[in-house]
């Protein structure tokens, strides 16, 4: 008898627009101290399998088939009632993001206090005591002191912490993690991995781990199950799953995951998904309007770009009295200079001061020290009107696909704004023809051009995004992080456009991630960046194989290595020296 | 341009909106008794069986005749005459006539000025912002009609005396517009500073495109939902506003009543048995205010995606 | 027994020199005492004095009564009135025009009193009902011996306490909510004195509404005034009944005949109201009786002149009412130039007469028939007489206007609405059209000191009878006095609309 | 902490002094204080004297500077039409305000917030009816209400008085009508009356938040824990709810106050709206200035203690200062 088994398990979302079956037909078991990963992209189900098994499904949703049995019990069509005595004693959850998942006007202690109150029946006294225990098995320092704060004066990774103490103080039997550490640093995440990994074992409860990163996958499961538009494909042992997947789907979102260990030339196309079947329109760039640069000017000797000494500070509270004030350096002497038709990439830990650079680099921002030079002008020192020239040779892609498109706005104007603004075409019939052709290049096709961004996925709408910094005819291109929000196998197909349009278009690139593997597909040279400053840079491969900075190699080995994926069929360029 | 309203109707009769509307009866019914009195408030002249602004016409021997249906009523009076000799309903008619166009113009002044300051503070930021908002403050320490009372009386003081009654129209949206502009401010402030860091914007910004073209462009179309509601539960307090000055006696005169005044001036018959003087206008006055207050809440619950 | 009753304001102050208002002065009179008072019909009754002549043109001797005492049990004396007269010159007074009717006092003994007039003055005892008697002895222990004054800076004493001769004395004072009175055992009129009520309670209700309210649900024995069109609210509601009869103040709309130009109208480079066709023609239009009917529930009184029938010197040679004639005003607009009429603003107060507001719609619709537009400018009396009057320079085209003789006499009334405006000698005050006939002038002049009452009273009659004829003003009615009372409560409603409790019997 | 309350006075101060300017200037428009001052035998020479006594001919800014110099040494001048210092009458008046607001004030927390707790967290005949009853609270003008209720329970019911705070007494100079049973009773309609508007206006506020709150992520997670309903809501949800819900009612009980001069007006409720509003029929200047002043210095003190409030419900606050 399992722990946890689910069998046939139905749910089905109704709406006015028809009934929308989120999860079909699904099996899973889970064994005492066991880890199950459940992976799958983003709407393939994973948390409404979580929230069906603990049963906190949001409304319209609705468990209509199937049998949940914990220990042999029947637990699916508990009441309310039963139901609660069940969550947070028998089964617990853990959520994605510390930062709402308590209350922040009540102290850790009362929180877990509450907790412990409700389902053991102690004391209040008793219920504190143990509250220290729990934070100290989380591993947070001086418990005794801590249990008395407030949430909000934890850092991410230790509220993550007091969120899992939360989940373990009654000692549940099953715990259920939905993204437990997509909000946090890698750092960060590695110690909470750890952390769970390590209860699991010690107190030998089972947990379900839920994720789209295979790299968590690797880290700590036994067993992986990959779900599909609600459907179990294939569930294995994640040895098997990771080096050899039986089912088509499992393959092409291995695939598609960026490799640490070897570069390669191009990402594998994951034909598996619709999605990625509109090709990209192959263009003349010769003949093109794209192609016409006819007035980038003369071209200076030197890097393409540069900064020197470039600083931003920010005032985090103006006050009067200068000894109030506060203020936060988060780019420090910043010296980079990147060459004509190069890509350059910028990794470190979130906050590190990645897009400031950008902003700053971009003007978005103006440098509270230091230059920024492009083609050899000093771009801080001109007047909005001079930059105006010089904006048109500098786009930037950026991180979120859904805020960086005006919902109110259609495609087409989106992506003819700029063309317009800048009146780079000749007439309004010219500015559409070119509307759509970039459509075609970004492969949306020109009937999205009709349409607003809330009709697009994520993929979709960050390749208008594309469109859009493309219809400038920029020579240098940052791309901020433009993948991190996407899918494995989304992100493998805009990471191939980009290369793609880099190469047509001979663009010189920025790119930045706090993704190892990413960078080491995508850039030629790569910076490191901590606390606002530029520790190390050097070659991608360099880096990868002999890290010079200690922060670098400290790094390098937070990465998750995904041992044992196969190579079948890859274009590889090199491979690092551990392989 | 056909094209366009065809497809804003598709678009509207599928969209979400549309849907949460058909589903809920009070916000249907309330719809259809303000779309009433907006038709009946816009075509007054054409529907109201008398004028009662034509001094002329008036007869004083009409004056206090009881509704038609009474025992003495005058079926040309349908809901009775007051001590002028004017008809009520068309008094009513006409009344709401002005309590609307003080209410939608008082409110569309708050608005525009409002949003537009909104606009400024959370895009400017900076000192822009603070002197913005600690003007605000200021009209937020000084309730609203008092605020209205307030610019009532300096206005009155400072125009010609002989232009008071042409203006006293004005005047009114003037004070009362005036009164309301703070929360607009700070709601768009809010959502602009949340709008101006969003990454459109930011592209926009890499354009090339001007900051007032980014906030109209861009910010104003995203933030009006939350301004929308405001809007129209203000709608509902301005009428009322209006209405508690008249009553005050510092609104409008009785020559070209609003329903607030009509009420004011109906309040000395309470007691006389004229009950019909008083009563019309305050029905009038509930319902248009009670219609626009549920529109109000009925929009607020559907434009807000986490009631959904 | 305790009486109970509202009135739409306080009385301004305790101290009967503060300010010369009626409500005012009427209430002070329960308290304080003048040396000559009115009965219940405006007639004139002995008070503190209880004999007066004339014996010169210029003189007057009072005969002042014994035994009287204030409130504090001090005695009344000559010394007392002398002082009160001082009293009432002081800077803050505001009963210095009636001060100034005496140029010297002598007191001939403890008991008499010889006054000097500064021109003959036939109505004097008349025209000092009002001027009260205070106490010398107890103004001088409260440092009380000048009038309340806004300026002083200091809290006059006598602004909340009250030192009088009158049937009774203040126990409680609280401006605008509540005002007690108790009766004053040692009054020397006592046992003449119809009241019977032990303890008065006075409080001010502003909101009509709410006044005629706490009269029907009992709250209140008497409250003043109440709208006419609640009469018949008050006639079903059981217990209760209004209370009313013409007042003495004459309502009359007035024209600016004195500008070259109108100020508020749109004929420009000529004044219509210098026509005298034009101010016949406004005159014709309005039925008063049908406002009469219609807006005063039949209560007022049309009247044909500047002063209601009950003021000395009334005659019904100018003062009957004057027919409408639609028609004949219309021809007369027509001969004067105004086929099409014209446009005008009508200045009126919304809260100083009965119906003010309504009365001044009435007319704008009667004069909207022969094709006078009226611009009608209702505003609250803070406003209206800020605009209107002469300090402010008569800003006005046409204007309400509510007046009575202070001295129930008609020569006040010629003096100030029919005399020729003059800032030097103070005639024509409340002329705000500027009506000026120097006949009417001359008339008048020889009124003021005709000791004759016959001749008196003929001259009177001429010289409104030449104000009829100049079409100077358009007259309305005599206002209704408007009270609310309770069935079993047996009051006299006095002409000037004053409670006097020494009229009021509670069962 | 120190420099903050520092700051919000400074404010204030700025605040108080633009009212008063503003004030001066709305005065020379709301007619002639003489008028009323004077009888009708006084003569125009006697009057324009007495303008000129009372500093009326000098222009706005003098009048401003005279009143802001001798209102910052506690002298707000005399009453034109009581001649009696405007702060003694205002300390008169004040019991009476305060108490009626007070009333309200609590009248309109302990009943809104508990009914909008209730339509938040439930969706049945009550919760709709509570609803149904708070559109009808905004959408009834005060006069109108204060009016019904005269008519209703003193006119025909007979039950309770139609104006006046009946028998008051007087404690050290605070004149209160708790102490009495006439006071009480008169002090039921006008309540009701003002706190009505304020009721539904925070209910609805309440439930508006409430319902927002609900949907947070820790509101899931206490359901994940198993937490029973009741701790889920008045634990975590309504302590959450209170933060903004604060801001707001603050200012509402502030413009209780104000709105007092309209109800205060209707049941001839002897408060300092009441003055305001029989000062401005006789244009008594001293006592308008000083009561818009007082006002703006009572919004200014409520918006103090809020600010304060908030450092003791929120926690996030407390370490940032
Ligand atoms: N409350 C809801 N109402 C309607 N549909 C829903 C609701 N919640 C989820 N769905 C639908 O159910 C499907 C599965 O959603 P679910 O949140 O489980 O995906 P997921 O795998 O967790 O994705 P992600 O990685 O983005 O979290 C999606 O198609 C989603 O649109
Ligand atoms: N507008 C701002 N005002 C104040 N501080 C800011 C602002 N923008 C960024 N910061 C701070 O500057 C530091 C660097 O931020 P930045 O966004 O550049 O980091 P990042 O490396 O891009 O991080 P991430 O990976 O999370 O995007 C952070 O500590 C951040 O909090
Ligand atoms: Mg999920
Ligand atoms: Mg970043």
């Amino acid at each position: 008898m399992s722990l946890l088994n689910v069998e046939h398990m139905r749910i089905e979302f109704a709406s006015r627009r028809g009934t929308l079956v989120a999860i079909d037909d699904l099996k899973l078991t889970l064994e005492k101290g066991e880890i199950l990963g459940v992976v799958g992209e983003s709407g393939a189900g994973k948390s409404t399998v979580g929230n069906a098994i603990i049963g906190l499904l949001e409304r319209p949703g609705k468990l209509t088939g199937g049998e949940i049995s914990l220990s042999g019990e029947r637990i699916e069509a508990y009441g309310p009632a039963k139901m609660r005595e069940l969550r947070g004693r028998r089964i617990s959850m853990i959520f994605q993001d510390p930062l709402t998942s308590l209350d922040p006007l009540q102290t850790v202690e009362s929180q877990l206090a509450e907790t412990m109150q409700v389902h053991l029946g102690i004391s209040h006294a008793e219920a504190c005591k143990r509250a220290i225990t729990a934070l100290e098995q989380v591993g947070i320092p001086d418990p005794a002191l801590r249990v008395k704060h407030y949430p909000h004066q934890f850092s991410g990774g230790m509220r993550q912490r007091v969120v899992i103490a939360l989940a373990l103080c009654c000692e549940p039997e099953v715990i259920i993690a939905d993204e437990p550490t997509t909000a946090l640093d890698v750092s960060i995440q590695a110690q909470i991995l750890d952390l769970l990994r390590k209860l699991c074992k010690e107190k030998d409860v089972g947990m379900i781990i839920i994720t789209h990163d295979m790299g968590v996958i690797a880290e700590i499961t036994d067993r992986v199950a990959v779900l599909y538009r609600g459907k179990l494909v294939e569930e294995g042992p994640t040895q098997k799953i990771l080096g050899d997947p039986d089912h088509a789907y499992t393959r092409s979102l291995i695939s598609a995951v960026p490799r640490p260990d070897v570069k390669l030339r191009r990402f594998p196309t994951v034909n598996y998904i619709e999605a990625a079947k509109a090709p990209t329109k192959a263009i003349d760039i010769a003949t093109h309007w794209l192609g016409e640069r006819r007035d980038f000017g003369t071209r200076q000797a030197g890097p393409l770009v540069e900064t020197r000494g470039l600083g931003m500070q920010f005032s985090l509270k103006s006050a009067l009295l200068k000894r109030n004030r506060r203020t936060l350096d988060a780019v420090k002497q910043f010296n980079v200079s990147i060459a004509e038709g190069e890509v350059f990439g910028l990794v470190g830990e979130s906050g590190s001061g990645k897009s400031t650079v950008a902003r700053l680099i971009a003007g978005l921002y103006t440098p509270t020290s230091g230059s920024v030079h492009f083609n050899g002008t000093d771009l801080t020192k001109l007047s909005e009107k001079e930059l105006n020239p010089f904006r048109r040779q500098i786009q930037m892609v950026f991180q979120d696909p859904f805020s960086s498109l005006n919902p109110r706005m259609r495609v087409l104007d989106i992506i003819a704004e700029p063309i317009r603004f800048h009146k780079l075409t000749d007439s309004e019939t010219q500015t559409r023809a070119v509307v759509h052709d970039l459509l075609d290049v970004v492969g949306l096709g020109t009937a999205a051009a009709r349409k607003f961004p809330h009709e697009f996925s994520g993929g979709q709408r960050q390749r208008i995004c594309i469109a859009r910094a493309l219809a400038t005819r920029p020579r240098f291109l940052i791309c901020d992080e433009p993948t991190s929000a996407l899918d494995v196998s989304i992100q493998a197909q805009i990471l191939n456009l980009l290369k793609d349009l880099q190469e047509t278009l001979g663009l010189t690139m920025l790119f930045i991630s706090h993704d190892l593997p990413v960078i080491r597909q995508m850039c030629d040279r790569v910076g490191v960046m901590r606390y606002g400053e530029l520790l190390e840079v050097a070659d991608t491969e360099t880096l990868f194989t002999s890290p010079q900075h200690e922060y670098s190699k400290h790094l390098l080995g937070l990465m998750p290595q995904l041992g044992g994926m196969s190579r079948a069929g890859l274009d590889v360029i090199t491979a690092d020296a551990q392989a | 341009m056909m094209n366009r309203v065809a497809t804003f109707f598709a678009r509207t009769a599928d969209s979400d909106l549309w849907h949460s509307f058909k589903q809920s009866p009070g916000a249907v019914i309330a719809a259809v008794v303000t779309l009433i009195i907006v038709l009946a408030a816009l075509f007054a002249p054409l529907i109201s069986p008398h004028n009662p602004f034509d001094l002329a016409s008036l007869s004083i021997m009409d004056a206090n005749t009881p509704p038609a249906w009474s025992a003495d009523g005058n079926s040309s009076f349908l809901l009775g005459t007051d001590d002028q000799g004017r008809d009520i309903l068309s008094a009513v008619i006409y009344g709401t006539r002005v309590s609307l166009f003080v209410g939608l113009a008082s409110v569309a002044f708050s608005v525009i000025l409002g949003v537009s300051l909104g606009l400024i503070s959370g895009y400017a930021g900076g000192r822009v912002d603070s002197f913005i908002m600690r003007i605000a403050d200021v009209q937020l320490s000084f309730p609203a009609i008092l605020v209205a009372l307030l610019i009532d009386g300096v206005a009155r003081g400072m125009l010609p005396r002989d232009m008071h009654d042409k203006v006293a129209l004005y005047v009114l949206v003037f004070a009362i517009g005036i009164s309301g502009w703070v929360q607009y401010a700070r709601t768009v402030r809010g959502a602009t500073m949340v709008e101006r860091n969003k990454e459109y914007v930011q592209a926009a910004r890499l354009i090339g495109i001007g900051p007032f073209t980014i906030l109209r462009r861009h910010i104003l179309p995203n933030i009006l939902g939350p301004v929308m509601v405001i809007a129209t539960i203000h709608l509902a307090v301005a009428v009322i506003t209006e209405a508690t000055l008249s009553f005050l006696g510092v609104g409008l005169p009785p020559t070209s009543p609003s329903l607030g005044t009509l009420i004011r001036i109906g309040n000395s018959y309470l007691f006389s048995g004229m009950w019909w003087i008083s009563i019309f206008p305050s029905i009038a006055l509930v319902a248009l205010v009670l219609a626009v207050n549920l529109l109000g809440d009925w929009l607020r619950d559907a434009l807000n995606p986490k009631l959904r | 027994k305790t009486f109970r009753f509202a009135y739409q304001g306080d009385a301004t102050s305790l101290d009967p020199m503060a300010l010369n208002e009626t409500f005012t002065l009427g209430f002070q009179n329960n308290i304080y005492e003048p040396l000559v008072s009115y009965d219940g019909d405006l007639k004139l009754v002995p008070a503190l004095a209880t004999e007066w002549s004339n014996p010169e043109p210029t003189k007057w001797v009072f005969k002042l009564r014994k035994g009287v005492t204030f409130h504090d049990g001090s005695p009344f004396t000559a010394d007392d009135v002398i002082f009160s007269w001082k009293r009432s010159q002081t800077p803050g007074s505001d009963m210095k025009a009636y001060g100034a009717k005496a140029s010297d006092i002598k007191k001939v003994d403890d008991f008499t009193i010889e006054v000097t007039t500064p021109t003959p003055n036939p109505i004097l005892p008349r025209e000092w009902v009002y001027l009260f008697i205070m106490s010398k002895a107890w103004s001088e222990k409260n440092n009380a011996v000048e009038a309340t004054n806004v300026k002083g800076g200091q809290v006059n004493y006598a602004n909340l306490n009250a030192n009088g001769t009158g049937p009774y004395m203040v126990t409680e004072r609280q401006p605008d909510i509540r005002t007690v009175m108790k009766k004053f055992d040692k009054y020397w009129g006592k046992a003449e004195m119809k009241g019977n009520a032990d303890d008065v309670i006075f409080q001010p209700i502003t909101q009509e509404a709410t006044r005629v309210a706490a009269l029907i649900s009992g709250e209140m024995d008497v409250v003043m005034p109440v709208p006419v069109q609640d009469w018949q609210r008050l006639e079903d509601a059981k217990g209760v009944k209004p209370l009313t009869a013409p007042e003495a103040r004459a309502i009359f709309i007035g024209m600016d005949q004195s500008r070259d130009e109108l100020l508020f109208s749109n004929i420009k480079g000529k004044n219509p109201f210098k026509d005298v066709r034009v101010r016949q023609a406004v005159v014709l239009a309005v039925d008063t009786k049908a406002i009469n009917e219609k807006i005063m529930r039949g209560a007022a009184k049309p009247l044909g002149s500047l002063v209601a029938t009950a003021i000395n010197g009334y005659a019904d040679s100018y003062g009957a009412p004057i027919a409408p004639d639609v028609n004949k005003s219309k021809a007369l607009l027509k001969e004067a130039g105004y086929p099409d009429g014209f446009e005008v603003t009508l200045d009126c107060p919304n809260d100083r007469y009965v119906n003010d507001e309504k009365v001044c719609q009435a007319v704008a619709s009667m004069l909207a028939r022969v094709g006078i537009k009226i611009n009608l400018l209702a505003q609250t009396k803070g406003k209206y007489f800020g605009k209107v009057l002469p300090q402010a320079g008569n800003q006005t085209s046409m204007y309400l206007l509510g007046w009575t003789p202070s001295s129930i006499d008609a020569h006040n009334a010629l003096l100030n609405l029919a005399s020729c405006r003059d800032p030097k000698t103070s005639t024509g005050q409340f002329n705000l059209g500027g009506y000026c006939n120097p006949k009417v002038d001359e008339l008048t002049a020889k009124v003021g000191t005709e000791t004759d009452q016959v001749k008196r009273n003929a001259m009177i009659k001429e010289a409104f009878e030449i104000v009829r004829a100049d079409w100077g003003y358009l007259p309305l009615h005599q206002q209704p006095m408007s009270w609310g009372v309770k069935d079993n409560i047996k009051v006299i409603q006095r002409a000037d609309d004053v409670m006097d409790l020494r009229n009021v019997v509670l069962p | 902490m120190f420099s903050f309350i520092a700051q919000r006075v400074f404010q204030s101060v700025l605040v108080m002094l633009t009212v008063a300017l503003i004030a001066f200037t709305m005065f020379r428009y709301v007619g002639d204080p003489v008028a009323a001052m004077v009888g009708q035998d006084t003569t125009t020479a006697q009057r324009l004297e007495l303008r000129e006594q009372l500093g009326l001919n000098d222009s706005i800014f003098v009048q401003y500077g005279r009143f802001v110099t001798q209102a910052a040494q506690g002298d707000f001048g005399m009453s034109y039409r009581h001649r009696r210092p405007v702060s003694a009458l205002l300390a008169e008046r004040l019991p009476a305000t305060l108490e009626l607001s007070f009333v309200s004030a609590v009248m309109a927390l302990v009943l809104g917030i508990p009914m909008g707790i209730y339509t938040a967290l439930r969706r049945n005949i009550l919760s709709k009816s509570f609803m149904a009853v708070s559109l009808a609270g905004i959408s009834l003008p005060t006069f109108l209400i204060g009016i019904l209720l005269i008519l209703v329970f003193s006119v025909q019911l007979r039950w309770l008085p139609s104006f006046g705070r009946g028998e008051v007494v007087n404690l050290g100079g605070w004149s209160t009508g708790f102490l009495t049973k006439s006071g009480l009773a008169a002090l039921i309609l006008p309540a009701i009356t003002l706190a009505l508007f304020q009721m539904t206006l925070i209910m609805r506020l309440v439930r508006a938040e409430m319902l927002e709150v609900l949907r947070a992520d820790f509101i899931k997670f206490a359901r994940a824990r198993g937490l029973p309903e009741r701790l889920i809501n008045f634990r975590h949800a309504l302590k959450n709810t209170l933060v903004p819900v604060i801001t707001i009612t603050g200012l509402q009980l502030g413009s209780i106050i104000a709105f007092a001069i309209i109800t205060e007006t209707v049941f001839q409720w002897p408060g300092m709206g009441l003055l305001f509003i029989q000062s401005i029929a006789v244009v008594d200047i001293p006592v308008m200035a000083a009561y818009l002043l007082l006002i703006a210095l009572v919004f200014v003190i409520i918006n103090l203690i809020v600010d304060l409030l908030y450092f003791a419900v929120d926690p996030r606050l407390r370490v940032q200062r």
